[in-house]
């Protein structure tokens, strides 16, 4: 039986002091985005699990709370605001209104049952820049992030990479970026040991993906001295990413307090072809 | 930059490696004290139990540790495992008196590792965890089979049990923190590649 | 299957012109409540649905959106707020920081199956001070009710009265109150066939319930012209509602934009006893 | 104020109960147009199917109204029912052919009253919502029994029928909405009071 | 053989083409009767609310029927439709009063339809069920839509109405059951083969 | 609140007659089945939902009562045998076993929210063979079909098609087909106007589905004359069928009492590939 | 996500070896229940948790998959037959047909997340009797469950004693006879002090409980010799069980194979009064 | 009979209380080997870690067996507990750093016990599940508290930590299974009545 006092895995009040401290937050990351242009959506707490299918890889799955709605349906409580933010605009944007710059927040809950330690509630708070191709947005976005981070009283080191690159390696490359364990036998590329010590360039990046090279190095010029590239910066699964992929941390703390990055084919999956890219922070 | 080193069996070794890697490791004095905590230049030593290790990494109270892949994957750590070491191998093994009935309730230190095992197995089993002395389960019936670590095999050979399938290969691993890899590449790095390089070093701890 | 572009009965994404709006509601009622001393609380957006049973009657339990949660447990979608402040912060709260002034905010999903013409969703925000039993914190949550009610643009009837007298007329006499239907043949107390020809007086209420006629004067010389004592304004159940219940209606469109009341016991439920009045605005 | 006359069989009753009221209703003359709105004074006349009725009311889309118990039931209908009419009053049964088989699936117009009526017997049935001549459905066996407002009970006669329950006693009411009822009371119970006077009344539509 | 016709406007001209199709169909004298079930030869004629045959028919109470294409679509009847008439065709229109508010509320006799014509236009609106005058409910503000038959458009004129969209075209339709067409196949394909002959006929109902 | 004598939608008890009378059915086709070789498997009440995914098609996945268990995954009560039997033994069966005779019973629930007069609780026994593709095979499932429903007491008409020559007719075509209303202008295949007049014959549809027509005279041949090869019983969707597929009517009550047909993919949809083919009577 | 072959905790095929062993106990259980005249019910495989809410303590919530229906009613997959059955049958019986001999078999699913090594699919086959609160009742149910284990190959040692004596020696007593530890400060009653010693006589509990004294004396006496009166084999909760409550476990395993005993109040909780006894068999 | 001796640190005390209670136990020197099963009479005696003591009594593979109620409440053990025994009693402590911060992490060998604690506490915390060492936690800052065994008390003074709550009175139970307490009733009782007497014997184990 469920005790007296305990809420539900991952959710509580926030009483009076710690409602003003998260007040306190959300208007400091509002007010600096409002002043840059960036309107809010509120986004629903509960969507169809259907629509989103085509994003699902393994685990993520099990990490939103879900349950079958009275028709039937499967429904999710909120557990990632960017592909929500895709679905809900897609559909009514116009080429004329592009970019649009857009912002959101609110809780989003995970089961993360086998992660350690994991904390399932989060406060998260997001913003994105839709239509916007150019490397110009990317620079900014990564300018954005850091100054957010700033505000928020962090030190912020902002690690970045293209995913493509890790695409265009192969399986066996990616594992080992993965790992970071190198095999050097041989059986790895060049340049995938390279990265792994540290010692790839962009010029050894073109030969393999020449258009993130270009667009890294594009970067790099306008991105502030709190990015780093790392080359070695990457995930098992893409997920819906498609060019650059950013994390934000604390140099502080050692916590990562913001991931983002590029995502053009997301808004096509709901409906409407449009270049997106944005970042989420997350707050607990 | 806190480092994790394991209490148990791998305890020499690693320290050996990173004492080859050019770090200024605690030595047998030290070690001979009660103290689990050593101070050594700007390298924070701890000392935990050897399935406590990825534990203290995934949360950031530690940068860097050894962890074998067998705690590393029964707590699914997510930490960057850089280096593979060669010493302290052994297998995870499926074990069972010899005639043993079909595997339907296996005794384990590794419970999660088990479950995946059996799943992909398609082998619906009860797993029945334990603390230790594994082996003894199947001898005294608890469970028809057990899932344990082998080294030599000495242990299955006096229980007189049989090996039946090999579940894992597993060794131990260098594990680094996400965060300070992030945040202190360079440095991590370093580290990493020096202990690439003395990996395969028999060096002993030298005493001053 | 879940049409590619429907969501859950419900909800539904605000997209910017509606966020902004939203917000500009939302900023009027929150200045308007902080300015007056009351701190706002966050509330989860689940709980589980057993602490509630002693308040649960009959439909309401169909109202929410429930689910079993991964430890077994059933878990509903907030659909009423009071009750979850009160949950909340009964745990917590000393004599000594009585009384308390608190606000919140947020949306509530209710799956009114049956309702003619329901809408599903709806964003409230209410207001209520804890730890004050006095006729004061009565008169003065109908001023606060009305100001926000005017801050919202409406014209605000305030329509009150006391739970306990229907309580104290038996259960033919409240039916009849409830459906307005009187039985003029004699099988009613004189005074519930008063009440409903508008005749009854608070002397005619003073035997039946002296408590509540007293009250009921001493708040009608307080209160603003716009709060009218309407003794036939009796519901089927009173809720968790003790004394006096009110509701607010836009004389304009005449539909009721917020209801609210006195619950001196839903404290103690909830394991500390405390006096409480608030009220709940419902923005569709 | 917007008053909801039901155009069926209880439009002239009604009519002549507002008229008896002291209210200025439409007569013969407009119910020969086919207009279905008519001002008369400060009041808005709208005919609307008897069904409809509980629906505009419920709305707001009227603030007063006429309906049979049955539609208020079947719509769950929140008004107020300050005055119940003894015009037009009759009974819901549940009807079926002699010697029919158990209950198994029942046609009706009314699928939420019969859905309440069988559950409170505890009988489990399928429902089957008909648009109209329900007692056809028992004589060509789409389904067992009907559940149907029986007046004179002719219909039931004629299809060789027997009533086997009554489900409810149905009279119509005189609906009031919440809204208006507690924005303008006084006015609201004047009209009310007028009514219950008017109640019993005989009086047919007086042609000017 | 049972065959279900619909009482409203299709009445005549659903049975003018089956006598068209050599069938004995009931006659006017006999349609002067308040009877609804008259036996033809081998066949059974019943005369039902048009909303009701496509009920009849999926049940199995009846063999064939002829329905609108509104009413087996508002019940998901999955009867076979073998032919399309080309009589009493007419269009389920989205209307509403001129400078109407986004849709958000519409009122309908068809609320399933409604509901997928409004999740296939990603409409979030309520629904209103009503049972008729639907015109009305924009024109009182009951709803700011409706969605309705419209066959000459004169309802939606007199009303001040305005056409926004076509939610449907309709057409009557024969309908019939499976257990029939499988059973007896090929006295059924006989008769559709016969209706869809005399289908353009104009033939009127000979009196004897 | 549920009634308190209320069962769940789609399910009640048995009590000692109408037991009795489900146990002699079920009796007297198991006899009959075991007394042909078949074995008899037990399937479980629930099953995941995802591994039938590439079966389901729009509305099937409302058919099930479907919820989320504690492991996060969503689950659905058995709402159809088949696929079941399929998923249950494919992994065990080896080459050497077969053919395998099996057979199955057990309640399904479906909820058939928007059918008109859906009966949701049905109870179903089937049988199949697995391993044999032969046309023998077919024709001894119609004849096991037919003594069945004898044993049941009806009089079995047996309808038979071959889901592939559909196939092969186009879009337009399946839909005049489905809906049984043929466009005489010409925009329709000669073969199908022929099929829905009842003239086509197998050599009409040899040009098109020269395989389906061979294989279809070998059954005619070997069927009982209660078997009635009916080229027009066309379905809007094959679901899981691949070869013939076939419905047992009543010729009393003209209601359809069983349905089946080869599924000869099905198997190695679920790891091993394997010929099929089965039908399921279902008992109100 | 699932694994391909994985099926939901608690829930897994029979193939044909396991289901014709399955088969085989079944069929000797019913035979023999049958040739006593006992008649089977089939009970549905879900029902509503509202209704059996009253016999609801504790832990027993969680034990069953519980989920909420499209009605948005709380329903759970059977996890105990016998209240299934008084609820199933109370509504229809009238005191003519009694007394009642049923008997009813099935699954049923517990989700014992917390139990060691508890298996969470079981296969239940269980009798009572209903109406009849004779000794003689009781007698025969032990003789009945005895015969039934050896029928399935045990050697039944019957533990059975009566649930009121507990009840009449207070909390503290209880506590110690379930934990077994005995204060010897004499803060117990003697009775309970015996009774774990197992020196207690029915002449000691008469006193406390005479009428419990006296039925299990007269039991003794028509019990056969695998039946063992424990005065110390009490629990922590009675739940529905009023009179006797007995354990069978087989001697060469030592494993607990069945529980019953009377329930004499249950039937009057859905409807109708009626006295009965019965128990299960559990076959893993 | 099959009874299970804790390995740990009740190991000595508990044998030495069978031996007072009149059982043939294993002496030293049978300790001094690594058998961990051994025959004497009747009895086999088992030798298994303090946490599987539970575990093998709640599945019968022990009749008998010696636990502290950290592990059997840890456990959920549903063994008779007959004997509380006087040696080796301990607390589980809620433990911290002074000035630790509100409680939002804590690092247990007892995940169960911690979360029925913080439950009923109201506490809302992560707790991080360890293997030893459990105060290092707390020093380290993996966590602000640690819950954890207490009985001198020297590790929380040599960690600088201090104690904030008792969590539970620790004492060892003999533990007895159900099945072989139901079906061999009297021989277990026996048991349990000489352990009683036994119980506050300071007998050590006699040499032979």
């Amino acid at each position: 039986m469920a005790n007296k006092f305990r809420y539900p895995t991952g959710v509580r009040p926030l009483l009076v002091e710690e409602a003003a401290r998260r007040k306190g937050i959300e208007a400091r990351f509002a007010a600096r985005l409002e002043s840059d242009g960036f309107d809010e959506v509120f986004l629903p707490i509960i969507d169809y699990v259907e629509p989103y299918a085509p994003l699902r890889h393994g685990a993520a799955a099990n990490q939103s709370y879900r349950f079958v709605d009275r028709e039937g349906e499967l429904v999710a409580i909120r557990s990632d605001f960017t592909p929500m933010v895709a679905r809900a605009l897609a559909p009514t944007i116009a080429e004329a209104d592009l970019p649009l710059r857009i912002f959101y927040r609110g809780d989003v809950i995970r089961v993360e049952a086998t992660r350690l330690g994991a904390n399932r509630e989060m406060f998260q708070i997001g913003a994105e820049i839709i239509g916007d191709a150019s490397v110009q947005a990317d620079v900014d976005v990564l300018r954005l992030a850091a100054d957010l981070a700033r505000a928020a009283g962090a030190t912020p080191v902002i690690v970045y990479n293209d995913v493509s690159i890790a695409n265009s390696l192969g399986d066996d490359a990616r594992q080992a970026l993965v790992s970071k364990r190198v095999a050097r036998d041989g059986s790895l590329p060049d340049l995938a040991v390279k990265i792994l010590d540290g010692t790839a360039t962009l010029d050894d990046v073109r030969e393999f993906a020449p258009l993130a090279a270009d667009r890294l190095a594009a970067i790099a010029r306008g991105a502030g001295s709190e990015c780093l590239l790392q080359l070695d910066d990457v995930d098992s699964v893409a997920g819906y990413y498609t060019g650059i992929h950013f994390r934000v941390y604390d140099a502080d703390t050692r916590k990562r307090i913001a991931e983002g990055g590029r995502y053009d084919d997301l808004y096509a999956l709901f409906g409407t072809a449009a270049a997106a890219i944005g970042f989420t922070f997350t707050v607990e | 930059m806190r480092i994790a080193i394991p209490k148990g069996r791998l305890l020499e070794k690693s320290l050996a490696t990173f004492a080859a890697a050019g770090c200024d490791v605690p030595d047998e004095a030290d070690l001979a004290t009660r103290k689990l905590v050593f101070h050594r230049g700007n390298v924070e030593w701890i000392l935990v139990k050897d399935c406590d290790v990825p534990v203290y990494v995934e949360h950031g109270a530690a940068d860097v540790g050894v962890a074998g892949l067998d705690q590393i994957l029964e707590h699914n750590c997510t930490a960057y495992q850089p280096v593979e070491f060669d010493f302290g191998r052994c297998q995870m093994m499926l074990i069972a008196a010899p005639g043993a009935p079909p595997l339907t309730k296996v005794a384990t230190k590794y419970p999660r590792i088990a479950r995946r095992y059996l799943d992909g197995r398609v082998i619906r089993a009860d797993i029945v965890p334990l603390g230790g002395s594994v082996e003894l389960a199947a001898v005294l019936n608890l469970t028809s089979h057990v899932i344990d670590l082998v080294e030599t095999g000495e242990t299955v050979r006096v229980h007189k049990l049989e090996i039946q399938d090999v579940v894992a290969e597993i060794s131990p691993r260098l594990i680094v923190g996400r965060g300070i890899y992030r945040t202190q590449t360079k440095r991590v790095r370093d580290l990493i590649a020096r202990i690439e390089e003395a990996k395969n070093a028999t060096v002993s701890i030298q005493l001053p």
